[in-house]
């Protein structure tokens, strides 16, 4: 039997060809499978990863998708389960491979639940990542913190002890006494992404309601979350037209201890150590989650998964074979050339177990502290346009053009309006 | 401009001045693709030609070659640009010399279809391109981009056959030729610099049209040199800048000399349809 | 019809076809979508119809007895004498008597432990695939379930045993039907987003602006290029059309290039002792001058062009009459040459004025809008609305409504532009009556 | 073939610029429309080419109705005032372009254009484009284009009208050369009188619309049928003299001046006012009926010179003498009207 | 203002369009520029004015040399071919623009508009348009745009070359009058002899460049100084007849005839070649020395009858007539030239 898979994968470099590479392999092992069992089976698989960002490749799936000319698989952002079920875009996994067998059965639980949508398994989690909060241990030493200090800083944020309070404060202290210029004290990401979600978390802002399964604005959370960016800029810490700063630009600066503290993506750890050149990352960074903002909220991060999605086909033998490629796509090994060819993290739990993996300091440091306390966003069809609103009452407030109450007013009139009884506010 | 009466120097070096900008931009554009240059300095440390790998190396995984994406844009460009301009030879004539009816209503039409945002459209674009069978192919993308951009070309080719004697086609049907006759070899052959123009319009914004291509036909067969360029996502992991330019100036190369072989052609596109 | 007629009419047609296919119906289309809420999630073609959690909640919102919503709400997997029936036929007698006789009258509140239950027997179906299947034929409840027909949806509900008054049919359908359906909300939406009155207001400024710059800066280009010599023009001009043709990323990377923390002012001002910045984004101001002059220079390329070969065709005795009547360069470009550009430079700004209402991807690539929405601009909005969500969710719907405004503003601008041109001799009478 | 025109009438929208106009032309004949700018000459050629429908009334070539026969189909070749040629072609492709259309054999083709243009002169030129060529060539080719597929019938829309001085003497003769060689019937439109007379064997003046006047050149220089006729024929043109009758006799304006009137006209009462026209060639220093004045313009021609004397009452009279006359400017002269040659016009305009 | 023209010489790139010209205008004259096209008359005017530089040689305007002034500082009027009127300005504000750009006072320049407007008889037109003009009133106001100013120089490069006919009589004598009322030194460029003679003092002819004879135009019609001048002059033109010197007289080519010479021409040895020109009026039937041959052409001109008279040997005479002389297509006539009248020109073209 011969037959053709698509798959296509957005937002991917060329280190995340094993995004794609893993369906090939998966196919060969199929085929080999399928062989033993006497039965004749060649996969070819058509693999594209060009696309100008992830909107033209949402744009393309989706279209693609309604002229029924959908690639078989997708390798997209968990996010997009929400609405793309509800299209019928997409099928849910479960219904064609067995989640109690190997390899489903060893992926993290969390994970499995983020690529869930009503209760349904709707895809597997492709890799995991993480959005850490960085401290340049040279300037922390500067400001009187001993190595000793240092170390226990992630088990100090995690339990609530240093908090984002304390950060204002150490980068303040950092600018003043000029170990940094002013507006490195605090350099946060330069665009929009989930890592402002963990700062609305950290002031105890939650995007869904658990109970309703709404959205949810918690207006005093977010306040407190854009007031703390207000007080960054006010306090010369942060600079007031940081966003949309050039992200190549960016990453010099961090990984030359240009910034005091930032925060980024586990999957930095490539770049900083790769084309930045930064050799001895340990040494001279310390990574945590992202600090407490006050005693409502709690230190945490996001994860953002990508996902292998099984699109809707006419014909269904041809999903189940796509079904059954992301599973062989999901072993730990095959996983695992992924993650560390990326700088991702893991979605199994044996992966710890596997050498390449294990042997990788960061991915072991970075699951272990940062994996096992993330969250992710919410899986709700309205999330992108909260998520939207929510970043454009930031930008607003923090260049100034609102205090963060009339940006929270803003942010409040326009979820109203554009999501109706699918938020609720706080 | 043959008088002698005005000095030409005082202007030389106001238009000097103020094209230093783009000129250091061009300069430094070309300039990077060859060379490499230490983060925040100026002056490039040396001559490389690996930013322009991509035309000899093999694609990556999940990528197309520059040379296929090369050979698609001239066949989207050049396609564009022949079923424009017959589209808009034919009508602009129709609408200029022709009598039939509903014409002022054609032809507010068309300038007012002129007023679409036509990015908005490609939802429903989509939606017919994929009744007609048509989505995910060249041809689609060509069709769409020659809809869109036919209200321009019919407006400027009707503008010229304005200003074509009527006598030379008077003296076509005198001398016997039919209506379609004169319209072919003889009006057509005065309105020659407007084709030109038009054609070399419509050439140079197929070729650096981008959005159509990408959304409409997404599939690998169907790309073209813009999308390709914008498909060099920046890998946030080890980025080439340079490479980046590299592309971009290879794609541009064809417009430049198309540009530098036909601008006396385009200084004739007033005369079209702008002419008051 | 006169034959004449047909022969306009034949001309026209392939121009006529083409435009009308997809140009003129996708306009109506469009129009079409304005008043409907679809996105992503309602699917553009078509939706159907799933209880599943969301919907569930939406229905309970939508006033649902408690008592309705929790029935519907039940997964449950029932081993009964039909599931056996149906199993015996589908994979066997042997597989269905071993479920028949180990587990009948049990009931599974998910698929999975079913699917777990199945396992331990001997004679279950070997692939995964059948496996889930035979679970499925078990099912007795409708969660989760895609119907593609209201009918489809309401028999299997009823089929499960769930009796339902006609208004709970009604509202059951009517709710949780996953494709769009007809609304005006997008537009008493665009009045109540606050943004929205921003971005207006950023668009005129970009229009005006930008149509300024271009304009001025074309005809500028134009004139100083038709002074010198043909050497020296032709290089500058190509120095300045370049911008058009070179691709829109390359041309705004160029500017980024320039305009960068680490780019080439900062440098070359680094050497003054003035501190580095992101001269492009570093206030609402800066950002607006890189708009302008990037659209600008762009916009007066085709200016220049346009009114270059305009000043060409203005007879050259002309110009030397006004020499030999003692007019000076500037006299002769302020009162000769300017006045006889009247129609071009109308025909560009009406021209520019629409192109320019719903261009947006020099804005996108250079500050997408920022910092802080300052640039934001209408089509641009339009833009991220209906084809750039982060979360993938695009608003087709309220993108059209948006666009619909610029298609209003636009037809209202040719109308005006029409007149101003004097639309009656632009349709001249044909000097060949036959 | 002989050319009929039956109560042609047309209008463009509202605006009837030809009203019910009635023209024979002659098998062989050549008939010049004459006219002022706008009186309708062009409207009365296209309509016999086919180019412009009639409104109403009827076209016969011959004996046959072509009033709904197509342009294509009425075989009448037209030469147009710019020329018309095809830029885009050679002299030879200009010239065998409506052989071309009717698809005759190459052979032929070059058969024909070789002998048309060898009849027009222009034999070594074929290679040329229209741009390389003098405005007479041009015309030339323009001539031989309109006569190859030897049309029944030829317009010429103001042939020499772009022509310099010089080239439309010559192109007069060689057009008049080539009708009378080929004996086809032409119509010329034009608005200058000399070419009209010199090239034609009758003349139509037309004035808004309507025909005024048809007759031979010389009948119509002679004898007028009104002051328009006589104002447009006539080169230097005639002086018109306003005055009354008085006394059986034409009395100047404001003057005491009588002069007499020539036998056989018919003067209206006393006091009814009319004009005389004088040709300048019967205004000279040897004619009887003398009128004095003062001469108040000389302008040397070559081998004619031209003087407008100004009587008392502020009339001008022109007279046009062999050159070596010598009157200066200034001078005051006393010059005769010769009597018998001088038309009187009625205060309608009608000759009396 | 008296304009001298010192060794011009003006180069377009490589080619050398006037070489080393010499010429001198009196204050007030009128003088004309005659010569075919693209023999530089354009350029010497555009040298003149200064809207091209001199590559050699100076000029000078009275005593002062003005060689390197600019246009605008030259105080030249001209007249373009086509007018070069501003289309979007109205009659008033043409003719107000030189003043315009000089910055004068608004009541300054209404006065002198309006007598400037006067003196060219364009009073009521100051608020239309250039295209709402007739070419003859486009013409006036082109003439006032130039004269506004008090121009020392006017120059009018072929005013007339777009006028039809008609017009182009009118013109010729009103810009004569202007010129002559203002008293203004003008250069006159044409290619048009009758223009030439009837508005100017002096004729210069110009051929490839160079001038080849500077006269009054009496003189220059009655002296030519070469055939090239002889043929330029005259309408209809001179006819010429060629043939050898043979036995102190001239024997026509092919032909037995010899005819006498006229005194006081100095003719080369036997059998040297020359040519005879013969002026239509000095070719009549009432001439004595007669020569036979066949009416080849003959046009009715109104008061004249112009015909070719073909000689046994081919060549062509040309006879202008006043009207009714009769004669028919084809006639053997016999009739004379005037002896003394005859130009004779040796084979390099000079007069004899
Ligand atoms: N297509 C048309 N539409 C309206 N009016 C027209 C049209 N063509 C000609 N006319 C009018 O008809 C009248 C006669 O025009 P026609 O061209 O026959 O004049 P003409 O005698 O040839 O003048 P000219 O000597 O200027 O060529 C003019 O008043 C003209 O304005
Ligand atoms: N700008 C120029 N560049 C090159 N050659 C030129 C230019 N201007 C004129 N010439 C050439 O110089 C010669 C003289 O031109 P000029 O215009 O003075 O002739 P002209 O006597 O005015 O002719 P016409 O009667 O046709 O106006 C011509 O051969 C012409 O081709
Ligand atoms: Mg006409
Ligand atoms: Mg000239
Ligand atoms: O790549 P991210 O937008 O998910 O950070």
């Amino acid at each position: 039997k011969d037959l053709t898979i698509t798959v296509w994968a957005g937002g991917s470099n060329d280190s995340d060809v094993y995004r794609l590479d893993a369906i090939e392999m998966a196919a060969d092992m199929l085929t080999r499978e399928y062989a033993i069992n006497g039965e004749e089976l060649n996969i070819t698989v058509e693999k594209k990863r060009d696309f100008a960002d992830w909107a033209a490749f949402k744009q393309a799936v989706t279209l693609a998708a309604e002229a029924g000319d959908a690639p078989n698989i997708v390798v997209t952002s968990h996010l997009d389960i929400a609405p793309w079920s509800q299209a019928g875009l997409i099928v849910p996994v479960e219904d064609y491979v067995d989640m109690d067998a190997w390899p489903l059965n060893n992926i993290y639980e969390n994970l499995i639940e983020i690529t869930s949508y009503n209760g349904v398994v709707y895809g597997l989690p492709q890799d995991a990542e993480s959005r850490p909060f960085f401290f340049w241990k040279d300037t922390m030493k500067k400001l009187g913190y001993s190595d000793a200090e240092i170390d226990a800083l992630p088990a100090k944020v995690e339990s609530g002890e240093y908090t984002l309070a304390n950060v204002l404060e150490d980068a303040k202290k950092a600018v003043d006494m000029e170990l940094v210029e002013e507006g490195y004290g605090f350099y946060p990401r330069v665009s929009n992404g989930p890592d402002y979600a963990q700062f609305y978390q950290s002031f105890g802002g939650e995007m869904l309601d658990k109970e309703t399964g709404k959205l949810l604005l918690d207006k005093q959370a977010m306040t407190d979350f854009y007031q703390f960016f207000v007080d960054a800029v006010e306090a010369k810490v942060t600079r007031k037209n940081h966003i949309g700063t050039e992200w190549d630009q960016w990453y010099a600066e961090v990984a030359s201890g240009k910034a005091a503290m930032w925060h980024g993506g586990t999957w930095h750890y490539a770049r900083y150590t790769g084309k930045e050149g930064l050799d001895d990352f340990f040494g001279n960074i310390q990574f945590t989650l992202i600090p407490a903002g006050n005693e409502n909220g709690r230190a945490n991060t996001i994860t953002h998964p990508l996902a292998y999605l099984l699109t809707a086909q006419d014909n269904e033998d041809d999903v189940e074979i796509a079904a059954q490629l992301i599973k062989i796509a999901s072993e730990p090994r095959i996983n695992t050339l992924h993650a560390i060819k990326s700088a991702h993290l893991g979605i199994a739990k044996e992966q710890s177990n596997i050498e390449l993996y294990a042997n990788d300091r960061w991915a072991a440091e970075a699951t272990e502290r940062l994996l096992g306390q993330a969250n992710a966003q919410p899986n709700h069809t309205g999330y992108g346009q909260f998520s939207q609103i929510m970043f454009k009452g930031l930008e607003t407030a923090w260049t100034g053009t609102r205090t963060p109450a009339e940006a929270v007013a803003e942010v409040e009139a326009e979820m109203k309006a554009t999501l109706g009884d699918e938020v609720i506010v706080r | 401009m043959t008088s002698s009466n005005f000095r030409s120097w005082p202007l030389f070096l106001v238009l000097g001045v103020i094209s230093m900008p783009l000129v250091i931009m061009y300069v430094y554009l070309f300039v990077d693709t060859v060379t490499d240059t230490t983060a925040g300095s100026l002056i490039p440390d040396r001559f490389t030609l690996h930013h322009w790998r991509f035309l000899w190396e093999e694609p990556e995984t999940g990528r197309v070659s520059i040379w296929t994406v090369t050979l698609n844009t001239f066949i989207f460009a050049i396609c564009t640009t022949l079923i424009n301009v017959s589209a808009s030879v034919t009508a602009g004539y129709a609408l200029s010399r022709l009598n039939m009816p509903f014409k002022r209503f054609f032809l507010g039409g068309i300038l007012t279809l002129h007023a679409f945002p036509t990015i908005t459209l490609i939802i429903s674009i989509f939606l017919i391109l994929q009744m007609i069978g048509l989505y995910n192919t060249l041809i689609g993308v060509i069709l769409v981009k020659t809809a869109l951009e036919l209200p321009f070309g019919i407006w400027i080719m009707k503008g010229f056959f304005d200003n074509v004697p009527w006598e030379i086609e008077m003296a076509g049907l005198q001398d016997g030729a039919s209506r379609f006759t004169v319209w072919w070899k003889l009006v057509l052959p005065q309105v020659q610099p407007g084709v030109a123009a038009l054609a070399v319009f419509v050439f140079l914004s197929a070729w650096s049209e981008f959005i159509l291509p990408q959304v409409l036909a997404p599939s690998g067969s169907a790309q073209v040199l813009s999308t390709y360029l914008s498909n060099l996502i920046f890998d946030d992991i080890k980025p080439d800048f340079n490479m980046f330019k590299s592309v971009g100036v290879f794609y541009a190369l064809p417009v430049i000399v198309v540009y530098l072989i036909f601008n006396k052609q385009l200084m004739n596109i007033y005369g079209g349809g702008t002419k008051g | 019809m006169r034959r004449a007629h047909l022969l306009g009419l034949g001309f026209l047609s392939p121009a006529l076809a083409i435009i009308l296919m997809l140009f003129l119906i996708p306009v109506l289309l469009t129009v079409m979508f304005s008043f409907t809420n679809m996105s992503t999630a309602t699917g553009i073609s078509g939706g159907a119809y799933e209880i599943n959690a969301a919907s569930l909640r939406k229905l309970s919102d939508a006033g649902a007895q408690e008592s309705f919503v929790e029935t519907l709400g039940k997964e449950a997997f029932v081993v009964d004498d039909a599931g056996i029936t149906a199993a015996a036929a589908a994979y066997g007698e042997q597989f269905a008597n071993e479920v028949g006789s180990q587990m009948l009258g049990e009931r599974f509140d998910s698929r999975r432990d079913l699917e777990r239950a199945f396992r331990k027997l001997k004679s279950r179906p070997r692939s995964t695939r059948d496996i889930k299947k035979a679970a499925d034929l078990f099912k007795r409840s409708v969660l989760n379930v895609r119907f593609e027909t209201a009918g489809g949806l309401l028999d299997a509900v009823t089929g499960n045993g769930i009796e339902m008054t006609p208004d709970q049919q009604e509202l059951l359908t009517k709710t949780i039907y996953t494709g769009w359906t007809w609304t005006s909300d997008n537009f008493a939406l665009m009045a109540q987003i606050p943004y929205v009155w921003r971005v207006a207001g950023n668009t005129l400024m970009y229009v005006v602006l930008t149509l300024a710059a271009s304009v001025g800066l074309g005809l500028f280009l134009a004139i100083t290029t038709f002074y010198l010599p043909s050497g020296t023009a032709t290089t500058f001009r190509a120095i300045w059309f370049f911008p058009r043709i070179l691709p829109n990323v390359i041309f705004v990377l160029m500017w980024k290039w320039l305009a960068w923390d680490t780019g080439f002012l900062s440098s070359l001002l680094g050497n003054f002792g003035v501190p580095p910045r992101n001269w492009m984004l570093d206030t609402g101001a800066n950002a607006w001058v890189f708009i302008v002059l990037i659209n600008g220079i762009v916009g007066a390329s085709l200016g220049m062009i346009l009114f270059g070969s305009a000043i060409k065709s203005i007879p050259q005795s002309m110009l030397h009459a006004s020499e030999v009547d003692g007019a000076s360069r500037w006299q002769q470009i302020r009162y000769i040459i300017l006045p006889q550009l009247r129609w071009p430079i109308m025909f560009i700004c009406a021209y520019s004025t629409l192109s320019l209402l719903t261009s947006f991807e020099y804005i996108l690539l250079s500050t997408d809008g920022g910092p802080g929405g300052a640039t934001e601009v209408w089509s641009l909005m339009a833009f991220h609305t209906a084809l750039d969500n982060y979360a993938g969710n695009l608003q087709y719907g309220l993108g059209a409504a948006m666009a619909l405004m610029l298609v209003i503003v636009g037809i209202l601008a040719s109308l005006v532009y029409l007149r101003i041109f004097n639309f009656n001799d632009l349709v001249a009478k044909p000097r060949i009556e036959q | 073939m002989r050319i009929s025109i039956e109560n042609f009438t047309k209008s463009f929208g509202d605006t009837t610029v030809i009203e019910d106009m009635s023209l024979e032309i002659g098998d062989g004949e050549m008939l010049a429309l004459l006219g002022p700018s706008g009186c309708g000459k062009s409207t009365t050629l296209f309509a016999i080419c086919g180019i412009h429908r009639m409104n109403a009334g009827r076209l016969l070539f011959g004996d046959a109705d072509v009033t709904e026969v197509s342009s294509q189909k009425r075989n009448v070749g037209v030469v147009f005032q710019n020329y018309a040629l095809y830029p885009h072609m050679n002299v030879y492709e200009n010239i065998a372009f409506p052989l071309k259309v009717r698809k005759e054999s190459r052979a032929e083709v070059d058969r024909k254009v070789q002998e048309i243009a060898d009849l027009v002169h222009i034999g070594e030129l074929l290679q040329r484009r229209p741009v390389q060529l003098s405005g007479g060539q041009q015309q030339r080719v323009a001539l031989a284009r309109a006569l190859i597929r030897k049309p029944d019938i030829l317009l010429l829309d103001e042939p020499l009208a772009n022509l310099d001085a010089k080239l439309r003497l010559e192109m007069r003769s060689e057009i008049r050369r080539i009708q009378l060689a080929t004996g086809i019937t032409a119509v010329l439109v034009t608005h200058d009188q000399v070419e009209a007379m010199s090239m034609c064997d009758r003349i139509a003046i037309m004035d808004k619309g309507r025909i005024v006047q048809l007759s031979t050149p010389k009948d119509m220089y002679e004898n007028p049928s009104s002051a328009f006729v006589a104002g447009f024929l006539g080169n230097p043109p005639i002086a018109f003299l306003e005055g009354t009758v008085a006394d059986g006799g034409f009395r100047l304006a404001n003057s005491r001046v009588t002069l007499p009137v020539p036998s056989g006209i018919e003067l209206p009462g006393d006091g009814a006012p009319i004009r005389f026209g004088v040709r300048p060639e019967f205004f000279q220093p040897g004619n009887p009926l003398k009128v004095s004045g003062k001469v108040s313009f000389v302008e040397i021609q070559g081998r004619e010179e031209l003087y407008d004397v100004t009587l008392e009452n502020g009339a001008v009279l022109r007279s046009i003498q062999a050159q070596s006359a010598g009157f200066r400017l200034g001078e005051d002269v006393s010059w005769g009207i010769a009597q018998d040659k001088v038309l009187a016009f009625g205060p309608d305009g009608n000759r009396l």
